[in-house]
């Protein structure tokens, strides 16, 4: 990964983390009233594979869409104006955390229904393709293939061979219930390849394999090779819903939470950048922070400070 | 299919309501397929979907001519898949398509409730971008079609106001109101009525538009006001014919558009006649009519003569047999007698 | 939840309604839970099915003391499918079962319209078996909920005459209704309210049936009749207080059923005040409000001093902002003018 | 196969071709009007799967369900008035075609809506398994795994290790659509295999293999394997609904439905009965034919002569 690149990908992750870091602490004033489902610990995902899209790619997202949306580059002002239900937000004030969307900067939109958008987005991508213009990403996570919608896709878009890039984030629970207790099959990306979709499982905290992997598939997506699929193994820090860690709930094993954090997206390419650009890198990380602190600062205080959305 | 020509035998058409110098006859059947090749031709943003979309079936050859003419590019064979088929409609639309998808049975609409109103009902008010689809579905009856094969679901979409719901009568409005549906930024449930797939009707070559959400008055009168949609128009044009001798007449309003309802033209009709009977294509209870009758009575108190009434299906289970048919629907021997009843 | 203490705040007790010498006060959350750890030591047959009902969420805390006691054999978690869960539960309810299905949001139910209209709504008049099974779902409001969680869609079902729906407003009446409806032969859609699990009220600690398809009037008055359903009773009962002062009695009918709807308790309250107002949970447009104008104005035409009038929300899109959703929903207040209009 | 279960299945396929062959002849007459979806063709699966039953096993069917209703033990005359919307009918003439059933027969019912009676058959195998009694089977087409549904309740069972047997007739067409036009996978067996499901895909003409075949995984899932999963190759004779061939129509390719005729499933019984048992068979084959169509003419004119189902 080259240098600039290695960079910017810090900079996306450390803005998601910052973002969501900013509605815990913000969240218990109760200004923000919306549910959030936080994306801390997943950065790497979103940030990897925003680096592959061009302007004319979309993305449709999911109930934890924070990260999907701020990578692919949702205005941080409208964002935060959405959350507080201000007017300027990017939904105007109705859609709150659950439904954010921007179609200019190449989000359709997010849906709250459990694998809703997953169709959604194969016909962003059917439009696409008969219009000969760029590709779709579509987040969810590993509740989404519970639900039947999910498999009509799949089979749809292999039909029409659409430029689709399914993404799979695999944060071993939906809500609070364990993968294993909602799949019966041992491997989704077997069974996926079944329908001679190319399909890859790989660390979703490792944002340099989550850009190449994707950057590989979107490549062979443009070239027309049609939907491709994405297993990103990942884990969520915060509960399902809210700002806690939720870790005292007893649905996760005692040490999981912290056998993840020591895996945690950001301090693995801060150690890395650190080994290779010594000196650099913490200037880097200093002045990346410094500037996306105040960017979400200032967003906060214009939304805070921004009139309420009314009919 | 028997009841095709089951149908074709008992059909009374409605008279011809096109005119305009107008000379050319086409079916209702013929006049939506002429409607999509010309909305094809129009506009390469339209696209088709839907299963049996091209096979010889031609969903009762409605696809026939644009297969033909745009071939499978722009006519899509697809899985029996509603869910997800709606939701690709939904996202064709956002990305720059005007995509069609077609349903033989209004009844598999439930498939992809979520869909269209989760998503498809609520997206423009909630993201602010437009949704330019159109979902044609057709209610059938009849032949034991039964409990999951005649189901008419207008009312299930009346109260989403992020829906326009249209039920053409006519193949003069088919042709224009499919034009309209294509051409609006909002999406359309079009639903349409097998057993009028064969009424004919004046209809003019060019294109046309006839406006959405808007009733018409089919015929005046000054007694009471009936409301039609869809198929069930047909009763109320022989009932309304019918009570001429009796020295009845009647309003007669074809609804069209069920979403939004056409109040205004209610209210004036109404406001002349005092009377109203609505006839749903569906069960009464929680019909469209409720709704009509709900806002008659809040908005037309002063000029009500009696209670408006509604007809329609006594159950919103539909029975196979042929006897248990003919019972279930109400006919015009319903409608007169309950008009009879409303007027002295 | 942030919601849960919100409302914890803002919550106002309706008068307890249960007395017969019970002293013993639950929440409606702990009313339901009761009464499914009762149905299922009744009854070996009750199966709860859901997804997240064995997670120590436990459905907003109504599954946790049957998690413990009956453990995963009768308590099945499930994956995120509600079309096939819906499916399941008919399937197991036609084999010997009486699944309880979980949803925790009545939004979710979109997903499986198919199996629960197309399905288990005609099931049983199609083949004569009986389909014991209740499908419970939470309307939330809220904290930003919009449009895909705070929906309610009770008067989507209201047609099906092969379905009863339930929306329990009260402890006493949860348990009750809950116990009914496991019982009953025919499906139940059960409707709780997210706003209303920290209300209480006094709840017998045996099992005690509250009847199915019956409304109830709660308090008496002669000058007008308010419905309310679910959460819109406690708007009812707080205006109601109000118009106290003003020498306006009103009778309150709790609605409890929308499918059947309890026309006589109507009918016979309505004769008596001439006027009526129906505070309905969900959008105005087509909600079982419509069904109700309609039957009283069919058959108590003579009663009526004033049209019947309709409260509830002015769209079927809801909004996230906090002052959208303030300006959404009706209160106390609009009850209040409409009233007034009324009896002026 | 034994003498008497090859007679037996010889006489259940049978009775299916001639009661399919019945309504052929009476359909003109319009008496019977009910939408028919026709078996012929078919009907070794229905008659292979029959004899693993037992009493109080289920199956659950779709649209194209006679054959599958037959075989399970419906009355002839049940059957026929419920055709005619007749009183007696199996499901009172409410039912028609497309909605018949039998509980006291193990005939759960069927389903009009493609998929929709998949997690119907589910269920029942939930309540047996907790009743500890009985398998089910549920029957469909190559049309229905192209729904959600389909896929939902597979995984269902599984995690759940439902005692079910999944039947796939695959007749290469769902309406007029052929597979390969709709499934996006080659081979739907691959697929479901990635569950660990037992599946096997056999010549549903073959009315002994599919005995065969059925009969082991049954046993297997009485001793509580959880769900197996059958993909029987087969092909339907008559137009997707209605009495006509409708092979000039045009969806399908010319030669198909003649060479699918010479796989006739009940030639092909009769061909090995001669052999195997000469003389013994012809007698057989006539009194059996003597038999039904004794028992079906008499169903019909009962039918006939019955009171309409009325309210
Ligand atoms: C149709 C539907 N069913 C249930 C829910 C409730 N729900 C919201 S998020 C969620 C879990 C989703 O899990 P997953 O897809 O793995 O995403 P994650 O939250 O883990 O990122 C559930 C069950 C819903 N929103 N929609
Ligand atoms: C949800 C739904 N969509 C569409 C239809 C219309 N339809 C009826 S049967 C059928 C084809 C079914 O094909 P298959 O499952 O292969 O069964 P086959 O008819 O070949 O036996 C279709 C599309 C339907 N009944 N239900
Ligand atoms: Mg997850
Ligand atoms: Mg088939």
């Amino acid at each position: 990964m080259d240098i600039t690149t290695a960079f910017y990908l810090y900079s996306t992750m450390l803005k998601i983390r910052l973002v969501e870091e900013a509605i815990v602490n913000e969240y218990p004033l109760q200004e923000i009233q919306t549910p959030v489902h936080l994306y801390i610990g997943q950065e790497a995902i979103a940030a990897g594979i925003a680096i592959n899209l061009q302007p004319h790619d979309f993305i449709v997202s999911n109930h934890r869409s924070h990260g999907h949306c701020l990578a692919r580059g949702m205005d941080l002002e409208g964002f935060f104006k959405e959350l507080y239900g201000k007017q300027g937000g990017v939904t105007s004030g109705w859609g709150g955390s659950m439904h954010i969307g921007d179609i200019e900067r190449g989000i359709i939109g997010t849906s709250a229904i459990v694998a809703g958008g997953i169709p959604i987005g194969a016909g962003v991508a059917l439009a696409q393709k008969m219009l000969s213009e760029g590709i779709t990403v579509i987040y969810f996570g590993d509740g989404a293939v519970d639900e039947g919608i999910f498999w009509e896709t799949l089979n749809f878009c292999k039909l029409n061979d659409l430029p689709v890039l399914f993404v799979m984030e695999d944060n071993h629970y939906a809500s609070q219930t364990p993968t294993e207790q909602r799949h019966a099959y041992a491997d989704i990306a077997h069974i996926v390849q079944g329908y001679e979709i190319p399909t890859l499982t790989l660390d979703g905290n490792n944002v340099f394999e989550v850009a190449k992997v994707s950057g590989n598939l979107i490549n062979r997506i443009r070239e027309g090779a049609g939907p491709c699929f994405m297993r990103c193994r990942t884990y969520r820090w915060k509960g399902h819903v809210g700002c806690s860690e939720d870790d005292d709930m007893g649905y996760r094993p005692a040490a999981e939470l912290s056998i993840w954090k020591t895996r945690c997206p950001i301090l693995w390419l801060e150690k890395y950048l650190t080994e290779q650009y010594p000196g650099k890198a913490e200037i880097e990380f200093f002045s990346r922070r410094d500037y996306w602190q105040r960017e979400i600062d200032s967003a906060i205080s214009k939304a805070k400070e921004a009139p309420y959305a009314v009919d | 299919m028997p009841w095709t020509k089951l149908v074709a035998d008992q059909r009374r058409n409605f008279e011809p309501v096109g005119g305009g110098g107008c000379d050319r006859v086409l079916t209702y059947g013929e006049a939506i397929s002429e409607a999509m090749e010309q909305a094809m031709e129009i506009d390469p943003r339209v696209i088709i979907l839907g299963e049996g979309v091209s096979q010889p079936g031609f969903i009762y050859n409605t696809t026939r001519s644009i297969c033909k003419r745009y071939g499978t590019k722009r006519v899509i064979e697809t899985p029996i898949a509603e869910a997800a088929l709606t939701g690709v409609t939904l996202g064709a639309s956002l990305a720059g398509l005007r995509p069609v998808l077609i349903h033989m049975r209004c009844d598999f609409l439930l498939v992809s409730m979520d869909q269209i109103i989760n998503h498809i009902a609520h997206w423009k008010r909630v993201f602010g971008n437009d949704t330019p689809l159109v979902i044609r579905a057709v209610i059938a009856r009849g032949w034991g079609s039964g409990a999951q094969h005649s189901q008419s679901f207008h009312s299930l979409f009346a109260s989403f106001e992020g829906l326009e719901v249209l039920m053409p009568a006519t193949p003069y409005d088919i042709k224009g109101l499919f034009l309209s549906a294509v051409a609006s930024p909002k999406p359309v449930l079009f639903l349409e009525h097998r057993w009028l797939y064969g009424d004919r009707d004046y209809v003019p070559r060019g294109t046309y538009l006839v406006p959405l959400g808007k009733a018409v008055l089919r015929e005046e009168g000054s007694d009471i006001t009936l409301i039609g949609m869809s198929l069930t128009n047909r009763d109320i044009y022989m009932a309304r014919e019918k009570l001429k001798s009796e020295r009845i007449f009647a309003d007669w309003i074809d609804l069209r558009s069920i979403n939004p309802i056409d109040l205004d033209t209610i209210y004036s009709s109404v406001a002349k006649t005092g009377r109203l009977l609505i006839v749903e294509n569906g069960p009464v209870c929680c019909g469209i009519g409720a709704e009509i009758a709900s806002r008659v009575m809040e908005n037309c108190w002063d000029f009500l003569k009696t209670p408006v009434q509604r007809i329609g299906w006594p159950s919103a289970t539909v029975p196979a047999g042929p006897e248990l048919e003919r019972q279930f629907y109400p006919g015009v021997d319903q409608i007169l007698t309950t008009i009879r009843k409303m007027v002295t």
